[in-house]
C-alpha cells in the first residue's frame, strides 16, 4: 500500500467522520495485516497537511486526534451559507414606521396614542436596528421621551429623495383612489396587504405578479417615487 | 441465485446481511434467503414440500398473492404468457390452505385472489361459442396484466435498492467549520405595505381630522427632525446657520416653518444675548427656559 | 479572482456545508461585483471533480446541488468509523417506494392495486418522516385520497439528479401472442415523470443540468467508477 492510498483512506475518513479521528482509530481502518506503520500514517497526514496549504481548508491536529477543518479565513466567503432569513414584519410594526415617517418628530407615546395599543420596546429596536428611525431628540415633559424620526437610510430603501416624496396622508386615506396613481395592482383588494402581511409565500406571488403585470411599467416601491406619484402638495389646513 | 429464471427472493426482512466470513460461510453468490433455527436456507423449495419448520418463514417472505404466483411461475420455469391455469390455481390453494392450517394470520387478500384463480379456471373449462370467444378476452388476461404490472414494480424496487444510497453506501462529506458567522436576512418592505398599514390605523383610530397631521408639509417635519439632530451634536446652532441659500427661497420657508413648529411644540429654545446679537438655537430643557426673543 | 482562488471557496464550501449546495447558492458566495460567472463556477466545479479523480472523495451532482462525498468503494474501509449501520429497508417500503417514484402522483389505493395487498400506515409515515414522498394534492373522487409524489431529498438520498437518472422501469412482455386484442403500452409513458416535476426550482436545476452537460463538463456520475480508484479491499482480520 503505498502512500497515496494510505492518503486516500486518511482524507475519506477525515471528512466521513466530520470530527476528530484519533491516530488509533485512523490506524484501525486499516485492519491487522499489512496495516501500514503508525510512521507511515504520520507522514501520510504531513502530506495531506501540505496538500492543503493553499487551499480553504487544512488538517488540524486537536487534543482529540486529526480532523480537516475549514480555514479561519474562509468565514467571510461562507457567510451566505448560514444565512437567516429573518420573520416577515408585524402589522404593528409596518404602523409604528408609517407614523414616525408622517409625524415626525414623535415620541412612543403619541404612537400608542394614535394606535391605540402599546408599542413594544422590541419594535422601536428593530427599526432602529434596521437604521430606518432614530431618536431625533428628547420631548420636554416629564420623563423626557425620545422623540423619533426616519433616516437618510428609510428614504433610501424607499426609493424616496425626500419625505415629501411620500403620498400626502388625504391620499393615504383614500389609498384605493391612489392605486392607478401608483401603479398598484388594480387587482389586489387593500385586504391582502393588511391581512396577509405575515405571508412570505404571498408576498412574493404579489411581487411576481406585479413584475409580470408590470410589462416595463415600474413598480412603486422601486423607483423614486417622485417620477411615479405627480403627488400634489397637501392643501394646509 | 444466479439464472434470472430462479425467484426473485431478496432476504426476509429483519435478517442478518449474507454472512461473507468465518468458517461455514456459503460460497459468494449463494445467499440465504431465510434462517431457519439459525441455519441458512438458500435454496427455495423444489416442489410444494417445505419443512414445516421453515414454512413459517418461507410464507413470510412474500409480499402478497401476486408475489407468491410470481414466485409459483417462475419457480417452474413456466411463461407467465401462458399460465397452465389448472396447475397454478392447484398450488397456490395448496399454499393457502397450508398457511391456513399453520395458522398464519392470512391476508385477505390471499383469499381474494384463490376466488380469482378458481373463476379463471371454471371460465377457461367451460366450451364457448366462436362468437363468444371474439368477443370475450382470455380470461387470464387479467392476470397476467397485473402480474406483469406487479412484477416492474418489484424489479424497480430492487433497482432502487441498489441505488447508490447515502449513509449506507456514500457519505456526505464535511469539514469541521470552528466558527460561524451567522447573518440575518433582514425581510423586505415595500412603500405600499407601509402606506397601508397607515392607513389601517388611521382608519382605526379615526383621528385623522383632529391630528393634524396635514398641517405641515411633510418637508416641514422632516426639516424638523433635520434641526432636533443637529442639536443632539452641538448643544447651540446659529439661526442663521440653519438656512441654506443654495435651497432657495422654498428651502428656506421649510426651515423657517419647522423652527416655528418646533418652537410651538417647546422642543427648542431661541436665545438672543444682546438686541442685534446673533439668535442661537438650542434644544430645549426644563431648567434653562429663558425669556426668548421670538422672531415673529 | 483565477480559478484556483474559485476551486478553494467552492471546496470550502461544499464541505462547510455538509450538505448539498445548489449553483444558486454557491453563485451567491461571490457576492455581486467581481463574481466569477455561472460558467466560471461550473468550470471549477468541472476541475474540482478531476482533483478528486483518484481520491476517496468525489464531487457528486444531486437533486438539490452539489455535494463532495465518500466514494461508495471506500465503505469496506471506513466500516470501522459507522457507529450504527445505516437501516435496512422492507422490501414492502422499496416497492412502495418504487411506486411513488415512477406513478406519481399516486395514491395509496393505487399502490394497493398494484401490489395486491395493503399498504401500511406505517410504511406511509415512515417514507414521509425519511422525506422522501409527500402529499402532493387530493385526487377529486369520494373520500378525496391524499396523492403522494417524491422529493428532493428523495433524489438527493438516491444520488440522483432529477426522476429520469432512476433505472427505467422494465418493459411490459409483449403479450400479442396471448391476446391480440389488448393494447397494452409498450413503455412506461415519459409523462409519468415530467408531470411529477411540478417543483419549478427542481426543473431550473433540470435545465442546467442540461446546460452543463452541453458544456461538455463532466461531473463525478458521468464518469466510470472503475478508471478512478486502484485500492484493493481491505484484508479481513
Amino acid at each position: 500500500m503505498d502512500e497515496r492510498q494510505i492518503k486516500n483512506v486518511l482524507e475519506a475518513a477525515l471528512l466521513a467522520a466530520g470530527r476528530p479521528v484519533s491516530l488509533d482509530q485512523l490506524s484501525a481502518l486499516f485492519g491487522k495485516r499489512g496495516a501500514p506503520s503508525r510512521d507511515a500514517i504520520r507522514s501520510a497526514l504531513a502530506t495531506l497537511t501540505d496538500d492543503y496549504a493553499d487551499r480553504g481548508i487544512e488538517l488540524k491536529r486537536v487534543a482529540s486526534g486529526y480532523r480537516i477543518q475549514i480555514r479561519r479565513n474562509m468565514g467571510d466567503w461562507l457567510m451566505p451559507l448560514w444565512e437567516e432569513r429573518a420573520p416577515r414584519y408585524s402589522r404593528a410594526l409596518l404602523e409604528t414606521l408609517a407614523l414616525v415617517a408622517y409625524r415626525q418628530p414623535i415620541t412612543r407615546g403619541e404612537i400608542e396614542e394614535v394606535r391605540g395599543v402599546a408599542v413594544s420596546t422590541n419594535i422601536v429596536r428593530t427599526l432602529q436596528e434596521r437604521g430606518w428611525i432614530r431618536v431625533v431628540g428628547h420631548r420636554e415633559v416629564p420623563g423626557k421621551p425620545a422623540m423619533f424620526g426616519t433616516t437618510k437610510e428609510f428614504l433610501d430603501y424607499f426609493g424616496l429623495t425626500r419625505l415629501e416624496d411620500l403620498p400626502p396622508l388625504s391620499e393615504v386615506r383614500d389609498l384605493e383612489g391612489l392605486i392607478p396613481e401608483l401603479d398598484f395592482p388594480q387587482t389586489l383588494p387593500q385586504q391582502d396587504f393588511v391581512d396577509g402581511l405575515s405571508d412570505a409565500a404571498e408576498a412574493e406571488e404579489e411581487q411576481a405578479a406585479e413584475e409580470e403585470a408590470g410589462n416595463g411599467v415600474s413598480v412603486a416601491d422601486e423607483t423614486p417615487a417622485a417620477q411615479v406619484i405627480p403627488l400634489q402638495r397637501p392643501e394646509s389646513a | 441465485m444466479e439464472s434470472t429464471d430462479k425467484p426473485h427472493l431478496t432476504l426476509v426482512p429483519g435478517m442478518p446481511p449474507p454472512i461473507t466470513e468465518g468458517p461455514g460461510a456459503p460460497a459468494q453468490g449463494e445467499m440465504p434467503f431465510a434462517l431457519v433455527e439459525g441455519e441458512p436456507v438458500t435454496e427455495l423449495p423444489r416442489d410444494l414440500y417445505i419443512p414445516p419448520h421453515a414454512l413459517k418463514v418461507f410464507l413470510e417472505a412474500f409480499e402478497g398473492p401476486l408475489d407468491l404466483l410470481l414466485y409459483l411461475i417462475k419457480r417452474q420455469n413456466l411463461n407467465i404468457l401462458d399460465i397452465p391455469m389448472a396447475e397454478i390455481s392447484l398450488q397456490y390453494t395448496k399454499y393457502i390452505e397450508l398457511m391456513q392450517d399453520m395458522q398464519f394470520e392470512l391476508a385477505g387478500e390471499y383469499l381474494v385472489m384463490a376466488a380469482t384463480l378458481t373463476e379463471i379456471k371454471s371460465r377457461m373449462l367451460l366450451p364457448r361459442s366462436e362468437e363468444a370467444e371474439e368477443d370475450e378476452e382470455d380470461p387470464r388476461a387479467e392476470l397476467v396484466r397485473r402480474l406483469q404490472e406487479y412484477e416492474r414494480f418489484k424489479q424497480a424496487a430492487e433497482g432502487i435498492n441498489e441505488l447508490e444510497r447515502m449513509d449506507r453506501d456514500v457519505h456526505q462529506a464535511s469539514g469541521e467549520v470552528v466558527e460561524r458567522k451567522v447573518v440575518t436576512k433582514l425581510p423586505d418592505v415595500t412603500l405600499k405595505e407601509m402606506l397601508f398599514a397607515l392607513k389601517a390605523v388611521l382608519d382605526r383610530a379615526d383621528m385623522y381630522a383632529h391630528l393634524h397631521v396635514q398641517r405641515e408639509p411633510l418637508s416641514v417635519r422632516e426639516r424638523m427632525s433635520e434641526i432636533l439632530t443637529r442639536m443632539q451634536d452641538k448643544q447651540f446652532a446659529e439661526f442663521s446657520d440653519l438656512f441654506s441659500a443654495e435651497e432657495g427661497r422654498m428651502g428656506v420657508a421649510v426651515t423657517f416653518l419647522a423652527i416655528l413648529e418646533l418652537l410651538k411644540e417647546a422642543l427648542i429654545d431661541i436665545v438672543q444675548s444682546e438686541a442685534f446679537g446673533p439668535i442661537h438655537v438650542r434644544a430645549a430643557t426644563a431648567s434653562t427656559q429663558e425669556p426668548i426673543n421670538q422672531p415673529s
